[in-house]
């Protein structure tokens, strides 16, 4: 009996676990992110201490931090390069569409099509940029430092007081 | 000295229980009993107390509802969470999986108790057993000295032991 | 196999020993042909479930409002059949009741099986099954846990404990049988039973626990059975839909578990007892005990009908007496009045003795009063939901092919498992058999002299 | 896809592709891996932050200007422009629809010519408008008025464009056709003041209101802005010391949306209101309720009006004689009266003016405005000459835009061969419609929102309609195509070279009437605004009394006629291309993605029919196939078919879908006799709705003007309940508590909120065969139930209420998740979490308002219509539960708003999308926490018409309904 019912039960002990424990982080960061570019956070944020929002601008007033222009590049590097965007009715359309030059940033931190993460009030509430993204001032390429799953959100939530409702992030 | 094992058969419990009574007034303790089916007359025979997996049950039991309890309140408090308005300690809801618990867990407990005292599962039989006695006849194997054998032999065949072997042990 | 050659009307422990064990010799063609015509119909529900996984619950005809149907029939169907089992086995041995010997090992191997199918159906029904263990409690990252105050979540435990504690009553049961067959048998199946039977020797200690553990077991199981099927009446009573929310549900539900239980018991060990020669061991006076049975708990399920047709009348709530008028006379009211034929009226007839000893009609009747208990069901699940709160959202439904192979496929399993069981394993209880032995003998004079 | 990327097309679609990949398949792929960000940042342009440009609506010629919110590049949303005077904020179904014609994946996506085979071969820009030059130098070579334009009016500056490219090609044949147009009404208004232009109405000023046949809350003139004024006009107020509602009647064939909203329905056979509108002024003169100064000659009045004696007209008609004079009587001694005609002979249009005018309304409830732009549509007559000329032969080339004359002209205009004797036939625009399959060359062309347009509806309003996003497919502006060939040809080229240029310019020529402001300003204000709204001016009215033809009674009604109507989405079949539109039920129907044969039961009975039998109707014109819908809401002797479908190409979501019924009338005619006969045939009539009973429960509840005056509240036949019996501790909301108030006498069941909710929550729909299997997805539906027979004197024609989410405090679908997918939200919401649900649905099963939808299948976007879907919500999978979430994204935007900038939160700052989309302002949203929240506030206002939905089962909706309102049969 248990000689051939232990194994079994073990084994499938362990593929449930398996399965449960997968379940747990099917969003885990990838670590292996290569960049077109060979850029450096350690030089910038490190090095030269240049704060996160001059490049990603938009954290502040925007779900998604932004990924620099390139002319926000070439603004230390070098010359700008003309164009334009679709503009707002605060400012009126113009027709004049921009080159369609393009670098393809790879995503370093992904969330699922079921979280609606927003930038704008943690920074507003003074998170550091630093405690979801890990020290990214002593980084070359950007690895991901933390794993960003449901229960580090609601860890950081419950401990300062911040909304606990679920439909704040998935609706 | 060496101790051998003598096995009596019998054809009925009655006559067994008998034998039983037999050998106890006869002073001989060391014997052993098998029987196709559990009988009530062996038993008061022997004269053993009641069986302790009552206990291990109950323990089982008290267990289920403790963590039926620890379960359904835990969880409860480990996320507040507003359903339809009702209060987050909603009892009736818990008294049904309290319940469930205490019942799983008893008779878990009751099982294992069981296997555990009475010794299964085992790979080595006691000595003396037969496949006879699972079927239709009622045993009784007493292991005892050498010398003792003799009398012990008398006991059992005039309390209509059908057989009377001697093994030895 | 050869025709069973009839035992003497003193039928020794030998005897018994050898008209039971002489079925679990090995099986001819014929069975391994039906074995695999089962599984067959199995295998075809398990492709067409992948199917609904794959694309959807679309492929049901599951629809606005009726979002329960034929899936959640079969589970309340099949916990229904289950609870027989646990009844003889457990109830009636604390009754002490006579008969039961010889029937309980196939009624609670019937509960086994039939729990173990009815278990299936929660997960089939389910929009996102690979998500089930969200219903149960376990430590995780997002400390999130199920909601312990749905019904859902009861029933997870009660069927779930159910069948773990069913199990090991059937278990504890089988061991000493099983030593039995160890000692009959040879080759690999000596081999399989000397496992099975985990050295199991009938010592005065092994009986002394064995008994006491058997007794509180049967304790246990018996207000078991009785929560879950009121924890599954729940699932709706709970509810507040006209036609689901009533107070009576628990009992009446327990009741027509018995009911529908009892009636599959018969409707299996007729053709069994045949099959497998063991005429002799089964006999008229069983039948005649377990229709007797059959006819109570019919008495008691018709008059539950009748109360909840009286409370709602009574009640006046005018929403509760539209859903039951489109009950009874609705496009779906022959299905009630198709029910209460097989449940009501025709159990009736089991107050002629003659019929209850009449294997045959006493077959028919229960077949019957299975087809019943399954309308009963629908009735109440998918009958509900057609006639709700919203009159603009009312609408019929329709099963889909799906729905209805899937089904058949539980069918074929529950009778599969059945049958590949009742030749391996002991069908009937030999020691019990063995201590009720008297009570069989008197139940072949009484069978000897009807036929004579 | 919710990062930045440069505005250029290829790249954003090519994301938006992935994103929309990723949003077919939720929970199961992350969003777009790939960032790209600008070359040149556009500090207006936050990606993940919406931005709006002010437009005008297309999709019909009321003009109502509209707003785009745009989330990285896409438009993802329309709603009304509240600068604009005619919308004031609101868009109709139609209106919100018109993404869908933006992004249907069936628009052409590059030039094609037709060979001789018959089969189209895709051509580049070049070769297209070198081919289509050419042809037109050849053509105009042949010699003048060789080139015809044909199109729908698309404004005054295209107007202008459209006659300089005939004129550079020597031609003037422009035709501006609309297939719904205002004739009948301009010849009244030119018989009676010697004037084209159309009036505009004031109903709100009105205290009765008849409608002979006129839709107005539907497809009527201008139904948003009517619709609101409707609104107002039954708001009980108090007229001369009495709490009262305007008193509204229709005349007419069929029970429509509109009809069902007022107080009566006189069903007459079509063509019959003008004879009761003639009666109606008879009774007026007769018992002289005119107005002194109204300027007629009463003798001269009386004598038109002698052959309209009310028993003569109710002989004719059947109207009952004592409802014409009670007509007559209200309308006459009314402060403040208004008729309108919505049929197809002038003779009711002159009529209901007659009315207005000699009960001295104009100025009032309807005026004529000074300085009306001039009249964009082509008159009949021009358009058949255009026809006539085609068919002549005297036309070699012929360039076809904006319309679908093929598809809405009737048989006997015979289009189809007009066109197939013109050598070169060019059509430009989104879809290939029936049209398209006559061109020889089709061009794909911008959807209005991608084009630089101007709308001038009335006086003193003009839209300018810019662009809201890059094109989506390789199209051009129709104007810049025919600047273009224009430019090709060697003779005077047109003054600007494209479309932006040529609107511009036009523009800038009006910068004088912008106080001030210099030219670039008036520019950048005037796209701000959306459009020049100016003040409105009466122009004096010549009145031309002089003895008009009297008018000849019709003949006596037919034995069947039928009557065709512009279906209320669909339009003149416009509509037909857009899921959405398809999918929504007709109000009154009830039917979706089909067309109706809709008759009464005696009719039926006559004809030897039933529900869903395929019947044949055919009138001198036509025949055409549909099944038959048994319904009292038609006049018996009446078939009623709606307008707009039974289109053979058109795209996938209109092919093949319902009958056309244009086939079967006449030029300009809405009705005409018919026969019927039964096919043999069945087609199951597709409706998402079940019950039309509502069996007393307390649903869509009404109460009587009267009751509301007395202030009794009616009995409800459901159970009375004195408050919640709570066995709990009510739960506390100590910040907001969010609650709706939802005025079911303002709703007109236009669905304009259904359309919406669409729009906004990323809502599937489902086609034919999955309403049909229950499936249906929206949040949120229009209720509609027919009052019992008995108790029809009190209750309204019809119950219409919007049914949404009721976001209960006790909410029934909770505790019975075993997952707390649906849980209660610390600000009062019903949250459901797609996420965690497992697909029990249970919560379904629960739910008493049965407003819970579950996903059946994975939901499909055919490209490049994913590209609407709302960024900020969830896509969701197969398996999942969903339902209304009070636009929670929004809710949450304006709380993160009113945080990041360390502020309360504003009433009114949260609009969810159906209180943002209802033209009649039936639904107003807020913080049941804060008295002094309109929403409120609205609730106080009107305490005795409060109710909710089945409140006897305690589930606590946060939704409180406003009573129907209606009046009590049989009293004055």
């Amino acid at each position: 009996m248990n000689k051939t019912v232990l194994p079994l039960a073990l084994l499938m002990l362990v593929l449930g676990g398996a399965a449960i424990a997968l379940s747990q982080r099917p969003w885990a960061p990838r670590a292996d992110v290569v960049q077109p570019i060979p850029f450096s956070h350690r030089v910038h944020a490190g090095v030269n201490q240049i704060p996160c929002q001059y490049c990603h601008a938009d954290a502040g007033r925007s779900s998604e931090p932004g990924i620099p222009a390139v002319a926000r590049c070439v603004g230390c590097h070098g010359d700008g390069i003309a164009g334009g965007g679709i503009q707002p009715v605060t400012r009126p359309w113009t027709d004049d569409t921009p080159a369609a030059f393009e670098i393809q940033w790879n995503r370093v931190y992904t969330l699922p099509d079921f979280v609606r993460f927003t930038h704008r009030p943690h920074i507003h509430a003074g998170v550091q940029c630093q405690s979801c993204h890990g020290p990214v001032q002593t980084m070359d390429r950007v690895a991901p430092a933390i794993e960003i799953n449901m229960g580090f959100c609601v860890d950081c939530h419950t401990e300062k007081k911040a909304t606990l409702d679920c439909v704040n992030c998935h609706h | 000295m060496s101790t051998v094992a003598i096995i009596s058969s019998f054809a009925d419990d009655t006559q067994c229980a008998n034998a039983i009574e037999q050998l106890r007034a006869a002073q001989v303790g060391d014997f052993n009993t098998f029987s196709p089916i559990p009988s009530h007359r062996i038993e008061r025979a022997i004269g053993r107390s009641k069986s302790p997996v009552r206990w291990i049950v109950l323990a089982g039991g008290i267990l289920g509802v403790l963590a039926g309890l620890a379960i359904t309140i835990g969880t409860t408090y480990e996320w507040r969470l507003n359903a339809g308005g009702k209060p987050l300690l909603s009892w009736p809801p818990f008294i049904v999986i309290c319940f469930e618990l205490m019942v799983l867990l008893g008779g878990i407990f009751g099982f294992l108790g069981v296997m555990m005292l009475s010794g299964v599962p085992t790979t080595e039989m006691e000595p003396g057993y037969d496949g006879r006695f699972g079927e239709d006849r009622f045993g009784i194997v007493v292991r005892c000295d050498e010398a003792e054998a003799a009398r012990i032999e008398l006991v059992l065949k005039e309390s209509g032991a059908e057989e009377v072997v001697r093994e030895g042990a | 196999m050869a025709a069973a050659p009839k035992i003497s009307a003193e039928p020794s422990y030998r005897d018994i020993d050898r008209s039971v064990l002489r079925v679990m010799e090995p099986a001819g063609l014929a069975y391994w042909a039906w074995i695999g015509f089962c599984f067959t119909l199995v295998a075809i529900a398990a492709a067409l479930w992948a199917r609904q996984i794959y694309t959807g619950l679309g492929v049901t005809g599951l629809r606005q409002p009726v979002m329960w149907a034929i899936y959640i029939t079969n589970f309340v169907f099949w916990v229904g059949i289950a609870h027989s089992g646990t009844l003889i086995s457990a109830i009636l041995f604390l009754f002490r009741t006579k008969w039961r010997t010889a029937v309980y090992r196939a009624a609670e191997t019937m509960t086994i099986f039939a729990v173990a199918t009815a278990g299936l159906f929660p997960l089939i029904h389910l929009g996102r099954v690979w998500f089930f263990y969200w219903l149960l409690p376990y430590p995780n990252e997002r400390s999130l846990q199920p909601d312990f105050r749905s019904p859902l979540v009861w029933d997870a435990f009660a069927v779930s404990t159910y069948l773990t504690i069913s199990a090991l009553f059937w278990t504890m049961g089988l061991i000493p049988d099983i030593a039995n067959a160890r000692e009959a048998a040879s080759g690999w199946r000596k081999k399989f039973y000397t496992v099975l039977a985990m050295g199991w020797q009938g010592t005065d200690r092994q009986w002394r626990h064995y008994s006491m553990a058997y007794l509180l077991m049967a304790g246990l199981a018996t207000p078991l059975v009785l929560s879950v099927h009121s924890v599954v009446s729940w699932d709706f009573a709970m509810a507040i839909n006209p036609g689901w929310h009533s107070t009576i549900f628990a009992p009446y539900f327990v009741a027509g578990a018995i009911f529908s239980g009892v009636a599959m018991v018969i409707t299996l060990l007729i053709p069994m007892r045949r099959l497998l020669g063991i005429e002799d061991l089964l006999t008229e006076w069983h039948f005649d005990n377990l229709a007797k049975v059959v006819l109570l708990t019919s008495l008691v399920v018709s008059y539950a009908y009748i109360t909840e047709a009286f409370m709602t009348w009574y009640a006046g709530d005018p929403i509760e007496q539209m859903t039951f008028h489109m009950r009874y006379f609705g496009p779906w009211g022959w299905m009630y009045w198709v029910m209460v034929l097989c449940n009501c009226v025709m159990p009736l007839l089991l107050f002629s003795p003659r019929i209850r000893v009449n294997l045959r009609a006493l077959w028919i009747v229960t077949i019957f009063v299975n087809i019943g208990m399954w309308f009963e069901r629908f009735v109440i699940i998918a009958g509900s939901l057609t006639a709700n709160f919203e009159p603009s959202q009312w609408a019929g439904y329709r099963p889909s092919i799906t729905e209805i192979m899937i089904t058949v496929g539980s069918f074929a399993w529950f009778v599969g498992l059945f049958s590949l069981f009742s030749r391996f394993l002991p069908i009937i209880s030999m020691t019990e058999l063995k201590e009720g032995i008297v009570w069989l003998r008197k139940a072949l004079k009484m069978d000897r002299a009807t036929a004579a | 896809m919710r990062e930045g990327l440069p505005i250029s097309r290829r790249s954003f679609i090519k994301l938006a592709a992935t994103a929309g990949a990723a949003a077919a398949l939720p929970g199961c792929e992350p969003a777009a891996r790939k960032l790209i960000p600008y070359v040149v940042p556009d500090e207006n342009v936050v990606p993940g932050v919406p931005s709006f440009f002010a437009t005008t609506c297309s999709e019909c010629p009321a003009g109502c200007g509209a707003v785009a919110r745009i989330r990285e590049g896409r438009v993802i949303k329309l709603e009304g422009n509240p600068a604009d005077p005619i919308g004031q904020g609101a868009l109709c179904a139609r209106g919100q629809a018109a993404l869908q014609g933006l992004y249907n994946p069936d628009r052409l996506a590059h030039p094609q010519v037709r060979g001789d085979d018959g089969a189209l071969r895709t051509v580049s820009w070049d070769e297209a408008e070198k081919m289509l030059g050419d042809r037109l130098a050849a053509a105009s070579k042949a010699g003048k008025d060789r080139v015809a334009f044909f199109g729908s009016p698309q404004g005054p500056t295209f107007r202008k464009i459209a006659l300089a490219f005939l004129g550079v090609y020597g031609s003037s044949r422009a035709t501006f056709y609309e297939a719904i147009n205002q004739e009948p009404a301009r010849v009244a208004a030119k018989t009676l003041f010697g004037r084209r232009d159309l009036p505009i109405y004031r109903i709100d000023q009105a205290e009765a209101l008849i409608s002979f046949g006129a839709d107005f809350l539907e497809t009527w003139q201008s139904p948003v802005e009517l619709a609101r004024q409707y609104s107002l006009f039954r708001t009980p107020q108090k007229r001369r010391g009495a709490l009262t509602i305007g008193r509204s009647t229709y005349v007419g064939p069929r029970l429509s949306m509109t009809a069902s909203k007022c107080d009566d329905w006189i069903a007459t056979a079509p063509g019959a209101q003008a004879d009761v509108a003639w009666s109606v002024l008879n009774v007026l003169v007769k018992q002289r309720w005119i107005s002194p100064n109204s300027g007629f000659d009463l003798a001269a009045l009386s004598n038109a009006v002698a052959n309209f004696d009310p028993a003569a007209t109710s002989a004719r008609t059947g109207v009952p004689v004592e409802t014409i004079t009670r007509l007559g009587e209200t309308f006459g001694k009314a402060d403040g009266a208004l008729a309108i005609a919505g049929t197809d002979d002038s003779s009711a249009h002159l009529a209901a003016m007659i009315l207005n005018a000699v009960t001295g309304n104009f100025g009032k409830t309807i005026m004529f405005l000074a300085g009306s732009p001039a009249e964009e549509t082509s008159t009949p007559d021009e358009v058949d000459a255009a026809v006539d000329a085609m068919r002549g032969g005297e036309i070699d080339a012929a360039f076809i835009a904006g319309a679908n004359p093929v598809f809405t002209m009737p048989v006997s205009a015979r289009m189809a061969e007009a066109l197939q004797k013109v050598p070169f036939v060019v059509w430009a625009g989104g879809v290939p419609d029936e049209t398209a399959a006559m061109a020889s060359l089709i061009l794909p062309a911008h959807h209005p929102l991608e084009a630089w347009r101007d709308t001038a509806p009335r006086a003193g309003i003009r839209g300018l309609g810019q662009p809201v996003m890059q094109p989506v497919f390789d199209s051009k502006p129709v104007g810049d195509i025919l600047l273009a060939a224009a430019g090709r040809s060697s003779s005077a080229k047109p003054p600007w070279a494209t479309t932006a240029a040529a609107v511009k310019a036009e523009w800038l020529a009006l910068a004088s009437k912008a106080d001030g402001a210099g030219p670039e300003d008036f520019w950048v204000n005037v796209r701000r605004e959306g459009g020049l709204f100016e003040e409105q001016h009466l122009s004096a009215l010549k009145l031309d009394t002089s003895p008009f033809k009297a008018p000849v009674p019709a003949a006596a009604q037919m034995e069947l006629s039928v009557y065709a109507y512009p279906h209320i989405f669909l339009y003149d079949g416009r509509g037909a291309d857009k899921p959405w539109l398809q999918e929504l039920p007709e109000p009154v129907a009830q039917i979706v993605w089909d067309s109706w044969a809709e008759m009464h039961p005696e009719t039926a009975r006559k004809l030897g029919v039933a529900q869903d039998d395929v019947i044949e109707i055919k009138t001198e014109h036509g025949a055409i196939e549909a099944p038959v819908l048994v319904a009292s809401t038609v006049r018996p002797g009446v078939i009623a078919v709606p307008l707009g479908q039974g289109h053979r190409a058109y795209g996938r979501y209109a092919k093949d879908v319902g009958t056309n019924a244009w086939l079967i009338l006449a030029a300009g005619a809405t009705c005409a006799g018919a026969t019927a006969r039964a096919t043999g045939k069945t087609r199951r009539l597709v409706s998402p709705l079940g019950k039309s009973d509502m069996m007393g429960r307390s649903i869509v509840e009404a109460m009587s003007i009267e009751q509301l005056a007395r202030g009794v509240i009616p009995k409800n036949e459901a159970e009375e309940v004195t408050g919640p019996f709570e066995m709990y501790t009510p739960w506390k909301y100590p910040g907001h508590k969010w609650g709706m108030t939802i005025d079911v006498n303002a709703c007109t069941g236009c669905s304009a909120c259904v359309t919406a909710c669409y729009a906004e929550n990323n809502i599937p729909w489902v086609g034919k065969e999955g309403v049909d299997n229950g499936r249906i997805m929206s949040w949120i539906r229009i209720e509609r139930y027919f009052p019992e027979a008995k108790a029809a004197a009190q209750a309204p024609l019809l119950y219409l209420a919007p049914m949404l989410c009721q976001q209960c405090g006790h909410a029934p679908c909770e505790p019975v998740c075993p997952v707390f997918a649906s849980y209660h939200t610390d600000e009062g919401l019903n949250g459901q979490i797609y996420n965690r649900c497992v697909g029990t649905r249970y919560c379904e099963n629960n739910c008493p308002y049965k407003v819970r939808r579950f996903n059946w299948f994975v939901p499909e976007w055919p490209a490049p219509l994913n590209l609407q879907l709302n960024p900020d919500v969830t896509v969701r999978g197969a398996g999942v539960m969903e339902k209304c979430t009070f636009c929670v994204q929004r809710i949450q935007f304006g709380e993160l708003n009113a945080k990041t900038e360390d502020r309360e939160l504003r009433d009114g700052e949260i609009v969810t999308a159906c209180q943002q989309a209802c033209p009649t302002r039936a639904i107003t949203f807020g913080d049941s926490n804060d008295p002094a929240s309109a929403m409120m506030r609205r609730r106080e206002d009107h305490e005795l018409r409060n109710y909710r939905a089945l409140e006897e089962l305690n589930t606590q909706p946060a939704i409180t309904y406003l009573r129907n309102l209606y009046r009590e049969k049989g009293k004055a």
